[in-house]
């Protein structure tokens, strides 16, 4: 059903970004605080209409804009359709991505760039959009990469600290090799399907319709929609930062914390994971990929974890619980859980973003301090900040009836049916989760004071317009869980059939009690992971400096992220560069050496020939002259006159040539 | 009567402007720069009424122009275009109007610089606009000699080396070029003819005959494509390009790697390809392999320079394997893939090399590690300057993503189409080209790379103190780059204008040339 | 003359011409030389009135033996060259590189000569003064001209050269 | 032998030297003016004008003869000569190349100084006769005659600049080497003669052409043709006789230089085109095919050695020799092709040849007007000096390199046709690769005079200064070298049917 | 073979040729070449006037054309000599040598 509010459910985000762009300085701070963040509201209700028409036509709303390329194998338009999975998708980004903007205004009220960052913001909005709107996978390409773009701006958004800059560089780079991956996925697709098929097209309805051709294709040894499906997870990977491309997200946190909450926690993120479910269909048919997915799912999910257990500065845990939360998600869709993995997406949108925000407030409030080792007894300063982080770590800790309970109990018990060493694998990172987050909260409010008078007095409660976005927050990671009730609990789920129209979902079977013990299991592992915690940060039960002295191999490992940074460091940027190096030098060398030699040789040819009298004759006056000597004739000196040389060639020439000439042509012919 | 002979105007108005500057007193230098900015302009103009009254929907040549020139040789004048040159008319059109408003600032020697600058332009418009052989060689060959002085007496520190170093390159290829012509001329047709539409209709000349054992058309084939490739350039011939980029002044780098490596390219698209189909099907995966060594190796050599001109350069040498891969591919969509890229190539690294001219004439270094903290600086500087840098990097949205995936889909493709044309082939690998193609995506990583970190290592991080006094982008240089920023991001969103124009002289010529 | 006789005349004048040409080469004192050249030339202008050219061996003997040579002697003279014993040598690697190069050449030569085989006929003798003399100014009347200019304009240009060194000094 | 016959003969002498009174004009005129110069000194001016009248005279004439001929040629004296197109056109140039020859010893500097000016109209015009027998010979004994017509007068001129060492002893040089050379050829001659039994061309050729030979025949024809065309080769310094060129090319005064790199080198070369017909028939056959491969080969051996050895050369009229022995191989190129289209291609190229070699020393002469030398160096304080008349220079050169739009291209262009069509590729690239080898030291003297950045020498500047306008006849003349070179590419059709007039009554 | 017939003197001839090749090629002074070239110019005439009479064209009038040639070329020589002799006059009194071996000013 044709719906031009499409369209400017993104151009509102875009057309803010352009003039707030060019015109942010002339406008003013208040000005473009309003014009940005009233275009993303407007975006958003404009996305709760389209929403609403979807829902009361139960027709997926579908814009064609215009005809972007046109060949003669493909057209592909400019096109935005709306599905189930797109509507959720787009509520998340327009809501969470409103309550963010709203909440910048507060947290950047000093910034002197800001009209560079709510451009960049509305832009990254835009882009994001377009992802999940697009009806077709170049245009979501298009906003697969634009988030990457803006994801790379606000990375290094305070560019001038070269740090920043390289983190933003790194996110770009690595999240290109994902898109590399995706792309030749892509090409595979279309290719082998309209080998196949005979339609070529990459409109993701008529790839859903046709794409079972590509199964019994084979490729490079595997089956087509294996090798498809894999560059595609790949290319999520560099997205979603899993394993191996996950260095980019714990480097991205050095942008602004709101950019973190909303890029690196809620929206860009999981577009692996929306990729996934988008293709489900494709996916379901490539058991192999999934099988990958999962464990690099869980193994991601379980190594972030640990690295998350010894970070200090409050959003270096919260961007591995992120990679690790990521990859509790792919777990989900490496199970065949693709609903269940967007329910994460969706929990996970609040409850991080909640996180991240408040994260933020606190470092608002102490000044761009992120280190938790300096903090402590923040609780009175800051009360809001402090519940709704609370909040935010119970909901991402999975104690009932938060909304990261019902997500994450979903995805255990459809990994439990799947396998069991990733079920065991899922709730150890589990436990692990409940305990750095409470980890991050007993270290920044409670226990001891660890700031300095001065620092300390200047602590303060960040504005309303922060506060307000972060209980509002708060409220959603609460009962955004509630749309997907366990299944033990026989209460009508509204997640799964929504999103049925769009994502295949498969059904978990198994008994009741299992999967009530499970669900029992998961939430004593949470709540037992928050108590140790509580009985070493807040009890002091151990020492944490002789654990550490105990485990020091084990924590240094952790400390320096398993050395992956190093490494990567080392074999990729290292090696490209002495690669490129090298080839360099191949150029100036070889390729042009060759020029250059062959001129050498050309001009050494000539001297040969310029100075034949003193090498050719002159060494053969000397070498007879040497002769004559050694036999004990005279010696004389002895001068060549050039014309008789010149005379003796001639002739000599004249000879050989005609002798030549009668041999080979004369006696022939 | 103005628009049957459009083309000979867009050719010659600037010739006339040139000896018009010759007429005009050296010292009056404001005359001197109005009258070359007027008759670049006015090439402009007309050419955008050639974009107006430019019929999409015909194939063949339109705009024709004909006369008897030599009747004993049969040499014609004879000028016409069809999609495949139009855009690179329109191109040369508007980068040589940008280039004289971004000379601007030259103070030696202004009336010679203008007045070879205007005889570049007339030599540009001619390759593109001729339809004869031996028209189409004099002007391809009437290019180097302004280039030549362009670049040595206006250049940089080495500018003798670079001058010659091109020149001989270029004419070594051209020679052969002539030889291959004279080749076609009298073994192509009967009656013997250098009519480019006529021999390019009747395709694979010289046929079966062989010489010295080898396969003539190929040998043929070969001298000609050895020409271009110098041209584009192709690896290993491409080593005249960074010297002559360095050294050049800015406005003769933005034409050489705007224009002059698209001739290659399209000497390629109208000669070789129409000419050979045979020899060109048998070349196709060699050429795969080396425009994906172009596409890596360029990138990764860029990523090692200390030069930001010499960057862009190498920059060059790999985007331009794109247009190579797609013409490898012989699919429509790698062909237009291929014409596209030289479109948004010519734009995107114009505007790269005159950002680098911008900061050159502030700074007086192009060393990448000389600068940082530009961003600071020169906001807008640096926001143009992003815009360039994403387009060149192939960023979705912007033009150079365009071309490049449809190199890619195209040359992914290919494969089947020459297992189905079966034959004898340079290689006989089933997947040369999906390998290939997948190489060719990863230079996007590369360029990614390498581009990134120029961008850190010159607009990001601490500003040093020295550069507290640059002066930001003016007026002069933002309107010779906002129309390519515009053309970038245009395309990038609104490709069709530019692929209407391809579209039906592509699909004849990709009936010629694959048979299909 | 009786055919013997024509053979021994051939004979001995061919063995002249041989020695003499080849000391030429071998002499070398350069008047000694001229002597042997003399001596070459007129074996020549011999061979000449025994083919049967009356007039060109006589004029072969007058212009050659009587004027090229007496000029060439002048040179030899006015150049110090009788003083001059010996000239400076040439190494006698390249005076060997140099002589197998002639002699090869001549028996290239020799070996062409010898396998083609000539229309040969044997005219009589006729006195060739009258026929020469109409033919010089009838058949070749345009060649007689021209060399007559080019005559002066050698002689006069020699003139010249060697003029201006006499005025000069 | 009758009187009748002598009768006949004379009348038909007769009839013909009322059809050569041009050429009897510059006999005459020519010694007219060489007595004059020996004793009436100081009248100078007046033998120069009585020179270039004649001259004028002369090339007019031809000119339009030429237009006028129709197609078939005249044979006169007795088979002696015969005038055809080619022989007009070329006697055209050979006044052209006299005029200018006249032109610059009139305005040469360090010439004047030399009396050999003197005597300079009188020996032009006795080698433009030369020159024009050359190319009307048609038998084998005025071949032999106009060749040492040539030869013998240009000795003279180039020993005789006074009190020069160098030029005393190219003199000798050239000397020998042409005695040598003429030997060779006369040798070769005598075979050819002893071969056929006449001196007459229309006879050789018949004969030639409708016996069939033995194998021995054929190598002793063969001998005879290669011993003629290296006798014949120092007049067009092609290999193997090439090598006195650079020496004498650079003793010589640079006017001598000018007229030796033109005048002889296409007299010798219409000379071989003569021999060729002789040789070769219309019809390819195993004879002529081996004919071209010797050509062939001579033509790459000789743009080769002119092209590398000019590469390093430092003093402008040595690079022009080798520059002319590069051409030199060019023109043989069109040649060994052994058709009509190199035949024409070879013509063509002589008008284009002498059109930019002319034009380029001109500059030379100027630009040691100026410095008093040839070196290269001086062409960049000439560039600072004149701009416009370096800009002209750059023309000529690349003219010289064979690149469009100048006439040098057209002229290459005409040259590789001729080779491609009759196959010959290999030597097609050779003379491609030769071409380019050829930019860079024609580029280098551009390099030299625009690009440099060292500042102008002391003695240059103070030259610079020193030196006033140009010489106005100097300019003009340039000019008018410069005008065809640059516009022949827009209309070159009247060159071409001129060329194709030429060319007819050839028939290889 | 004939004795005195053709080929004889076509040898003969040949001889002369080489001896005055051999002469202007070794020969140091430029009289000595001088006469080399005489030499040569010698064989020369000497094979015309050979060929005119062993091997006459078939038109006899001509019969006698070899030897107006070999006429021609003696007077040629004569007039190639005395420029020659000029020359090296010249030459002589500048270098006060004769030797061609010093004559090497020219080189490049």
């Amino acid at each position: 059903m044709e719906n031009n509010l499409l369209l400017w459910i993104i151009l509102c985000p875009l057309i803010s970004s352009v003039v707030v762009r060019l015109f942010g300085k002339t406008l003013g701070r208040k000005a473009v605080h309003w014009v940005a963040s009233g275009s993303v509201l407007l975006s958003f209700a404009l996305a709760v209409t389209s929403v609403a028409q979807f829902v009361g036509s139960h027709h997926i709303q579908v814009h064609k804009v215009f005809l972007w390329l046109d060949t003669d194998l493909f057209q592909t338009w400019v096109g935005f359709q709306l599905d189930s999975l797109s509507c959720l998708m787009v509520c998340i980004i327009t809501g969470v991505g409103s309550l963010i903007h709203i909440y910048s205004t507060g947290y950047m009220a000093h910034e002197k760039a800001f009209e560079r960052y709510f451009a960049y913001l509305n832009l990254f909005m835009a882009m994001m959009l377009t992802l999940v709107l697009a009806d077709n996978a170049l245009l979501m390409f298009v906003g697969w990469e634009g988030v990457g773009l803006c994801s790379y701006l606000l990375i290094g958004f305070y560019y001038s600290d070269h740090q920043n800059a390289d983190a933003g560089k790194k996110a770009f780079v690595v999240n290109r090799v994902g898109d590399f991956a995706f792309i030749i996925g892509l090409l595979t697709l279309f290719w082998t399907m309209g080998i196949q098929t005979g339609v070529w097209s990459f409109d993701f309805q008529d790839i859903k319709e046709y794409s079972w051709a590509i199964e019994n294709v084979h490729l490079f040894g595997v089956s087509a929609a294996v090798f498809v499906t894999l560059m595609m997870f790949i290319g999520a990977t560099g997205k979603s930062a899993q394993i191996p491309l996950y260095v980019w997200l714990p480097d991205a946190m050095a942008g602004p914390t709101p950019v973190s909450a909303l890029i690196h926690a809620a929206t860009m993120v999981t577009s692996g994971i929306y990729l996934i479910s988008r293709l489900s269909f494709l996916f379901d048919m490539a058991p192999a990929t999934l099988h990958v997915i999962a464990w690099i799912g869980g193994l991601t999910a379980l190594f972030a974890a640990t690295i998350a257990l010894v970070q200090n500065d409050i959003k270096k845990v919260l961007a591995y619980s992120t990679v690790s939360q990521l990859g509790y998600m792919f777990l989900a869709c490496g199970v065949g859980a693709y609903a269940s993995g967007m329910f994460h997406v969706t929990t996970h949108a609040f409850f991080k973003a909640l996180l991240f925000l408040a994260a933020g407030s606190v470092i608002h409030a102490c000044h761009h301090e992120q280190d938790m080792r300096k903090m402590g007894q923040l609780k009175s300063k800051i009360p809001s900040t402090y519940k709704t982080y609370l909040i935010g770590a119970i909901a991402i800790s999975g104690v009932f009836p938060f909304a990261g309970f019902f997500s994450k109990d979903e995805i255990l018990w459809q990994v439990w049916n799947h396998s069991k060493a990733l079920w065991i694998i899922g709730l150890v990172t589990a436990g692990m989760t409940a305990f750095y987050m409470f980890r991050s909260v007993f270290l920044t409010f409670w226990g001891d004071r660890r700031m300095d008078d001065h620092h300390w007095n200047q602590v303060h409660e960040s504005p309303a317009s922060m506060t307000a976005v972060l209980w509002i927050l708060a409220g959603l990671s609460l009962i955004g869980g509630w749309v997907w009730w366990p299944g033990f609990m026989q209460l009508s789920s509204f997640f799964p059939h929504w999103l049925e129209s769009s994502v295949v979902v498969h059904h978990a079977h198994g008994s009741h009690a299992a999967e009530i013990s499970l669900t029992l299991i998961s939430l004593g592992v949470a709540l037992s992971g928050i108590a140790l915690a509580y009985q070493i940060y807040v009890r002091k039960l151990f020492s944490t400096q002789k654990l550490k002295e105990t485990l020091s191999f084990v924590h240094r490992c952790l400390e320096h992220k398993y050395y992956v940074d190093e490494a990567y460091e080392k074999i990729w940027v290292q090696g490209t560069k002495k690669l490129s190096q090298s080839f360099s030098i191949f150029d100036q060398r070889i390729v042009d050496g060759v020029v250059n030699w062959t001129s050498r040789a050309l001009k050494f040819c000539v001297f040969v020939m310029g100075s034949f009298d003193r090498f050719v004759v002159d060494g053969l006056v000397n070498l007879s002259g040497y002769i004559t000597a050694s036999i004990g004739l005279m010696v004389r000196k002895i001068q060549n006159g050039q014309i008789q040389l010149y005379l003796a060639t001639m002739l000599a020439a004249c000879g050989v040539l005609t002798a030549l000439w009668v041999k080979y042509y004369l006696l022939q012919g | 009567m103005f628009e049957s002979h459009i083309l000979s105007w867009m050719t010659f108005t600037p010739l006339i402007g040139a000896f018009l500057l010759l007429l005009v007193p050296g010292k009056k230098v404001q005359w001197v720069k109005g009258i070359a900015a007027g008759f670049t302009l006015l090439p402009l103009l007309m050419s955008a009424k050639l974009f107006c009254a430019f019929d999409r929907a015909q194939a063949g040549m339109q705009f024709v122009e004909r006369a008897e020139w030599i009747p004993g040789f049969n040499i014609q004048y004879y000028m016409g275009t069809d999609g495949i040159s139009v855009t690179m008319l329109l191109l040369t059109a508007l980068l040589s109007f940008l280039c004289v408003l971004a000379s601007w600032n030259i103070e030696k020697k202004v009336k010679g610089y203008f007045f070879l600058f205007l005889f570049l332009e007339t030599g540009m418009m001619g390759v593109f606009a001729a339809l004869d052989l031996f028209l189409f060689y004099i002007f391809w060959e009437i290019m180097l000699l302004p280039m030549y002085f362009l670049i040595g007496i206006w250049g940089g520190i080495r500018r003798e080396y670079a001058a010659i170093k091109f020149f001989i390159y270029t004419l070594v290829g051209s020679v052969f070029m002539l030889l291959g012509i004279l080749a076609i001329y009298f073994y192509g047709l009967n009656p013997h003819t250098f009519d480019m539409v006529a021999l390019a209709k009747q395709g694979g000349l010289l046929g079966n005959s062989l010489w010295l054992g080898l396969p003539f058309s190929k040998v043929v084939f070969l001298a000609l494509f050895f020409g271009f490739a110098i041209k584009v350039p192709m690896f290993p011939f491409h080593t005249w390009l960074p010297d002559a980029h360095v050294e050049a002044p800015t406005a003769v780098s933005v034409i050489l790697a705007g224009v002059l490596l698209k001739m290659g390219v399209y000497g390629v698209f109208r000669i070789c390809y129409p000419f050979f189909p045979d020899a060109a099907k048998w070349f196709a995966p060699a050429l795969a392999v080396l425009a994906v060594i172009n596409i890596i190796y360029g990138g990764l050599c860029a990523m090692n320079q200390k030069d930001i001109k010499k960057l862009v350069a190498y920059s060059s040498v790999s985007h331009m394997g794109y247009c190579l891969l797609g013409l490898a591919a012989m699919t429509f969509v790698g062909l237009e893939g291929s014409l596209l890229q030289m479109f948004t190539h010519g734009t995107s690294t114009a505007m790269l090399f005159l950002l680098v001219g911008v900061i050159y004439d502030r700074a007086h270094t192009r060393g990448v590690n000389d600068f940082g903290g530009l961003a600071t600086q020169m906001p807008v500087y640096t926001f143009i300057a992003m815009i360039a840098f994403f387009a060149s990097m192939g960023l979705p949205g912007l033009s150079g993503f365009i071309s490049e995936v449809f190199v890619l889909i195209g040359s992914f493709n290919a494969d089947a189409f020459f297992l189905s044309q079966g034959g004898e082939l340079v290689f006989q690998s089933k997947s040369i080209f999906m390998i290939c193609t997948i190489f060719a995506a990863l230079g996007v990583v590369i360029t990614a790379a390498y581009l990134l970190w120029t961008i850190q290592r010159v607009f990001l991080g601490p500003l040093p103190e020295k550069w507290n006094q640059l002066q930001d982008i003016q007026p002069r240089e933002m309107v010779t780059l906002i129309p390519l920023a515009f053309l970038a991001i245009g395309l990038g969103i609104y490709p069709m204008p530019i692929l209407n124009l391809l579209h039906a002289s592509l699909t004849q010529l990709t009936q010629w040339v694959t048979g299909l | 003359m009786s055919t013997h006789l024509h053979h021994f005349m051939f004979a001995l004048f061919a063995c002249s011409t041989l020695a003499s040409a080849l000391l030429v080469v071998l002499l070398k004192n350069i008047l000694h030389a001229a002597v042997a050249l003399f001596l070459c030339l007129g074996s020549i202008a011999a061979l000449y009135i025994l083919l049967g050219a009356d007039f060109v061996g006589v004029s072969q003997l007058l212009i050659y033996a009587g004027g090229i040579l007496v000029l060439l002697i002048f040179g030899i003279f006015l150049t110090s060259g009788i003083y001059q014993k010996k000239e400076s040598d040439m190494p006698w690697i390249l005076k060997g590189l140099i002589g197998m190069l002639t002699v090869g050449f001549f028996g290239f030569l020799a070996w062409i000569i010898v396998h083609v085989p000539f229309a040969s006929i044997d005219a009589p003798y006729v006195p060739t003064t009258r026929a020469l003399g109409e033919l010089l100014l009838s058949k070749y009347l345009l060649p007689f001209e021209l060399i007559s200019l080019l005559l002066l304009f050698a002689l006069i240009g020699a003139a010249m050269v060697v003029r201006k060194e006499v005025k000069s000094q | 032998m009758g009187d009748g016959a002598v009768m006949s003969w004379t009348q038909n002498n007769v009839a013909s030297f009322l059809q050569f009174w041009p050429e009897s004009l510059l006999g005459l005129s020519s010694m007219v003016c060489l007595l004059g110069s020996a004793f009436a000194k100081n009248k100078k001016i007046f033998w120069q004008f009585l020179c270039a009248l004649t001259l004028l005279v002369y090339g007019a004439h031809s000119a339009i003869s030429l237009v006028a001929c129709s197609s078939s040629a005249k044979v006169l004296f007795l088979g002696h000569l015969r005038v055809d197109g080619l022989s007009y056109l070329l006697q055209v140039i050979f006044a052209l190349i006299s005029l200018v020859t006249l032109h610059l010893s009139t305005t040469h500097r360090p010439s004047s100084e030399h009396s050999y000016t003197d005597e300079l109209p009188a020996f032009l015009l006795v080698l433009t006769l030369g020159m024009a027998m050359m190319v009307s010979s048609n038998s084998l004994l005025m071949l032999f005659l106009s060749v040492e017509m040539v030869s013998i007068p240009s000795y003279i001129l180039v020993g005789m600049k006074r009190s020069d060492v160098g030029s005393g002893e190219a003199g000798l040089k050239y000397l020998l080497f042409g005695a040598f050379a003429s030997g060779l050829m006369l040798f070769g001659i005598s075979f050819l003669f002893g071969a056929v039994g006449s001196v007459d061309f229309s006879y050789v050729a018949g004969f030639l052409q409708n016996t069939v030979f033995d194998v021995q025949t054929k190598i002793f024809l063969g001998v005879s043709m290669i011993f003629l065309i290296a006798g014949l080769g120092y007049k067009m310094a092609i290999f193997p006789s090439h090598m006195w060129c650079p020496d004498v090319y650079q003793a010589a005064p640079t006017p001598i230089t000018t007229f030796l790199s033109v005048g002889p080198k296409v007299a010798g070369f219409a000379l071989l085109i003569r021999i060729l017909s002789l040789y070769v028939s219309p019809v390819p056959t195993p004879w002529t095919l081996s004919v071209q491969a010797l050509l062939s080969v001579l033509a790459a051996v000789t743009m080769t050695i002119g092209n590398v050895g000019a590469l390093a050369q430092i003093k402008m009229k040595r690079l022009i020799a080798y520059s002319s022995i590069a051409h030199a191989g060019y023109i043989l190129m069109g040649l060994s092709a052994l058709n009509l289209d190199g035949l024409q291609a070879a013509v063509f190229y002589f008008v284009v040849y002498f059109f930019m070699n002319a034009g380029v020393f001109y500059i030379t002469v100027w630009m040691e007007n100026h410095y008093g030398s040839d070196e290269i160096h001086h062409f960049k304080a000439l560039a600072e000096h004149s701009p416009i008349l370096m800009a002209v220079m750059a023309i000529f050169l690349f003219s010289l390199v064979g690149l469009p739009p100048f006439a040098g291209f057209l002229g290459k262009f005409y040259l590789f046709a001729a080779v491609v069509r009759e196959k010959l590729y290999i030597l097609a690239i050779i003379g491609a690769i030769n071409t380019a080898i050829s930019l860079y030291y024609y580029a280098k003297i551009l390099k030299i005079a625009y690009f440099s950045q060292t500042p102008l020498n002391q003695e240059d500047q103070s030259e610079t200064l020193s030196v006033g306008k140009p010489n106005l006849s100097m300019a003009v003349m340039t000019f008018l070298l410069a005008f065809p070179v640059t516009f022949l590419i827009l209309k070159w059709k009247p060159l071409l049917t001129v060329v194709e007039l030429a060319t007819k009554s050839i028939l290889f | 073979m004939e004795m005195a017939g053709l080929h004889s003197y076509l040898l003969i001839a040949a001889f002369l040729f080489c001896a005055g090749s051999a002469c202007v090629l070794m020969k140091r002074n430029v009289i000595h070449m001088l006469m080399g070239v005489e030499l040569i110019f010698n064989a020369s005439a000497l094979n015309f006037v050979a060929f005119s009479r062993f091997a006459p064209s078939q038109l006899d009038v001509f019969a006698i054309s070899g030897q107006v040639v070999a006429l021609f070329v003696i007077v040629l020589a004569a007039a190639e000599a005395a420029v020659a002799l000029a020359l090296v006059l010249s030459l002589f009194q500048m270098i006060k040598s004769s030797d061609v071996s010093k004559m090497s000013s020219l080189k490049g």
